[in-house]
């Protein structure tokens, strides 16, 4: 049995842990000796001291997207805030027109949700980025129509770290009047983010990509031409009528300070990372076969995703156990599903199958990178020695 | 059913698959199953007055491919290939824990050994 | 200026501190000493520790409700389960029929998705609870058609503790082949809960009134048969399809270790708060002119809901700003408006204006009941002597 | 705005109203506003030789009409109740750091004075 404390984690891309000094924060807004009023509770000044900090919070979100304050509606995760942004405006606009645009390669959440819009009766137009992994400003013009009332493509793609030009899709945009939402669940407090400058109506981010808690997000919505936006969930009327429910004070004062802390440390932990991730890199590539998903430069230094030739995926997983890791196939359900996001880079089924995500983050460290190369050679070696046919040896890359 | 959920039996296998490898020599060998689908098995057996006398086989699969075909070729030892009713692809999935869903796996194995006894059949070896 | 240190928290109804023990086990599952991978990773062994801590969690929800575990369903709050409750039975069975059953002293969470789904083209019957603020199940039979999809009616009000026979309500809709929401967000831990025996199809809960974290919460949806419910949020497929989103570990981790701690201290909690409550009340209606809302009988013991004759609201608010409690009134917006809940039971406008909740909870002592006794007192006689006219002093209660 | 949101002003005449209360002997009242409507403001002077000696009020309502009240009633003194234009609801607003949307609140609070004034203008004290 290998022993959870053994585990290296390269699983990052999935969740973060808590920052500790994030962690420190939170606990202050938890117990009775702390900041625990309702920040609704405005009758008195426990609530309100709840308030200002829900509200120093939302500066700090607003401060790394180069929004403003009341621009920051908190939500209970990036989940939450796809379908806000995709729902509430669908359900808002549709009087307008009723065409969306998004790419085949988005998370779950963003293509669920426009799937729904879709039994809903609204078309939606899926581009397959053409840039490997990249959607390009081109592709989403083309795909442009008199009623289209929205384009929503990915900031960096959770699988494969590939970063999309979102600055010239939000021209487009904004130049035919259309709202443009970005999926920046992966990107946010890892590459700069100014959403005056990129042009975007609505950007979703999440706590726990970025060393803060899971379970709570936000949805910046664009004021000035106010976005109108359908809520999701009524009530109370909490965040301006736009998401109802109680403010979990301790969640949002965490993603406050992971925010913070990410837009003091996002240059010098690029470096780190992107070295990391380059000696990684250069250790694994070295077995041969190895394939890297994903365009080579336009990326989050975060993710690297291989396809392995010769071994089978899910073999390579259980091998590779002692690596906290993601397949490229989906184990949820009992046929192992291939991920749609490689497949629509053009990998076939059984390269997908058997691809890696190593996502990597600011507790990696050289060591780990080292023990990890040495387990994948080593258990790539031993299940390619079982299998039949020596595998190629190309190291091609996908696009 | 997920990845890590594997019968102590299958993680033995897994990890020292008895019986792996390739023979050199006379033998007879039966393949099935395609890399690309998944799962691809192959059998070498030297025979010894028509009984088996060593084995190996050879796995591109799942773990449950690698145990099963690791099962098939350390219990073929000392029997007939003609006879091949003993590896029943139900009772091996209990004996090893194989989930409903991934009987097709057993099946391949079993196609893989089917074959070897095949060309057996039509050997002088009989 | 009263410091926040010596302000008396007598809003537990608004939401209660994090207990100490639920604070300490959500810290095990933040940072990365501790149990912070994303349950959804089956993958590698520290997703399934996350996952595992997930399902206990949910066992401890179940337990408390007589449910079975796959009967729960994560939320980010009261608030949430509310909306997906409602919405999600009535655009799953809108082709039934599209009439729905609540009352109008529900939360606003109730109320305000019953308004979204009128505009949707749903007809909703809102009844005025008969019985000093109960609704009767002979009130709910009135209003039975033929195409009623969904009766809400919530176990313990929020402002006034009231609690309606859920039970007889169950038993009506189950005889006539209906659905039955229940919002127990005030009563999950304080009052015993057994959905089967209540005849309940879905039931709303929340964490973080009953000692657990805010935002997080859970519906039970009853599994036999089936209940069907179109998901509010679209995504990953978590929970069985019904509500996606990365499952928030220490959350959920806290609200079950609340949940547990409640399901034990209940009995010997109830006797506390009753003893606290009726030494509060004898105290303060010596006053005169204080007159209780709600039944008197049928209540949760940790609120009090009273008028005061003769001292505005607002005034009498920032006199008591000693003890943090809520008004009868909305102080969200600019016009204070009355309670919508007080004046359904029939009080007038200026009545409800001068309302007050008092609710209490696991940490009030009997000093904190002695020393707001003490400052309701003296704060009221302050007023009423500003005020033209002597007050009248009668008690009476309101029904 | 919210009922915690007072001026320091609002906060220490709400605390310690100056003039509150009720004056015996002969006086000129004024009252205004309802209870039920939420506001209702009385006013006692006592004049000697037509101006103000001594003043007092009483209200029902919130902290900004009480510290209204207080204020008008601490004003008055000295003055002749025939020219009540010294107190001005918007001046006495921005005096008092009173949000827009309770003006009406101090409206009453110059009904209140004004009615006082209109008995003056028909008594004999004149
Ligand atoms: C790109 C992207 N969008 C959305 C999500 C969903 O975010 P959350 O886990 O906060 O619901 C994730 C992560 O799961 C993500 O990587
Ligand atoms: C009866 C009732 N329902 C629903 C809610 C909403 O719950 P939450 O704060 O978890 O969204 C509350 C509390 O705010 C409540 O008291």
């Amino acid at each position: 049995m290998i022993c959870s404390k053994d585990i290296i984690y390269m699983d990052y891309a999935a969740t973060t842990p808590v920052d500790d000094r994030v962690a420190r924060l939170m606990c202050e807004c938890m117990t009775r000796e702390g900041v625990f009023a309702n920040p609704a509770s405005r009758s008195h000044q426990l609530g309100r001291d709840a308030q200002g900090r829900v509200e120093m919070a939302r500066h700090e979100i607003a401060s790394l997207l180069g929004a403003s304050q009341t621009e920051i509606i908190w939500t209970s995760g990036a989940t939450e805030s796809d379908n806000l942004a995709l729902k509430g405006v669908a359900h808002s606009l549709q009087d307008q027109g009723r065409h969306l645009i998004t790419s085949k390669t988005e998370h779950k959440a963003v293509l669920d949700t426009a799937r729904q819009l879709e039994r809903e009766g609204f078309d939606v137009s899926f581009l397959i980025p053409a840039d490997q992994g990249r959607v390009t400003a081109e592709q989403v013009a083309a795909e442009l129509r008199d009623d289209t009332i929205l384009v929503s493509i990915m900031h960096a793609n959770n699988e494969t770290g590939v970063v999309s030009d979102i600055a010239s899709i939000g021209k487009l945009c904004r130049e035919r009047g259309i709202l443009f939402h970005v999926d920046a669940a992966q990107s946010a407090g890892k590459l700069p983010i100014d959403v005056e400058e990129m042009c975007v109506d609505l950007l979703s981010v999440s706590g726990h990509k970025i060393y803060g808690p899971k379970g709570i997000g936000a949805l910046y919505v664009r004021s000035c031409p106010a976005t109108r936006l359908e809520p999701l969930i009524h009530g109370g009327g909490h965040e301006r009528g736009m998401r109802s429910g109680t403010l979990p004070t301790h969640q949002i004062v965490g993603m406050g300070e992971a925010f913070r802390l990410a837009r003091h440390q996002m240059e010098p932990e690029t470096h780190k990372l992107t070295g990391l991730r380059d000696r990684f890199w250069a250790g694994i590539s070295k077995l041969g076969g190895v394939l890297l998903n994903g365009h080579r430069d336009a990326r989050i230094p975060g993710i690297l995703n291989v396809s392995i030739e010769g071994v089978e995926g899910e073999s390579l997983l259980f091998a590779l156990r002692e690596l906290a890791v993601s397949s490229g196939s989906a184990c949820t359900s009992a046929s192992r599903e291939a991920s749609y996001v490689l497949r629509a880079l053009g990998r076939s089924d059984q390269l997908a199958q058997s691809s890696i995500r190593f996502s990597i983050g600011r507790y990696t460290t050289e060591d780990e990178i080292d023990r990890a190369v040495a387990i994948v050679a080593e258990q790539v070696h031993r299940l390619r020695g079982l299998a039949p046919k020596t595998p190629v040896t190309s190291d091609r890359e996908a696009g | 059913m997920d990845s890590l959920d594997y019968s102590q039996q299958v993680r033995d296998r897994f990890e020292r698959p008895a019986n792996a490898g390739r023979l050199l020599g006379p033998v007879i060998s039966g393949a099935a199953g395609e890399e690309g689908l998944g799962t691809r098995v192959e059998f070498d057996f030297r025979l010894r007055s028509g009984t088996v006398e060593e084995s190996a086989f050879r796995v591109y699969g799942c773990p449950h491919a690698i145990a099963a075909a690791s099962w098939v070729a350390e219990n073929a030892r000392d029997r007939r290939l003609d006879d091949t009713s003993w590896m029943d692809p139900l009772r091996l999935a209990a004996l090893l824990e194989v989930p409903e869903h991934k009987l097709g796996v057993l099946l391949v194995v079993q196609d893989a050994l089917e074959a070897a006894a095949a060309k057996f059949d039509q050997s002088e070896d009989r």
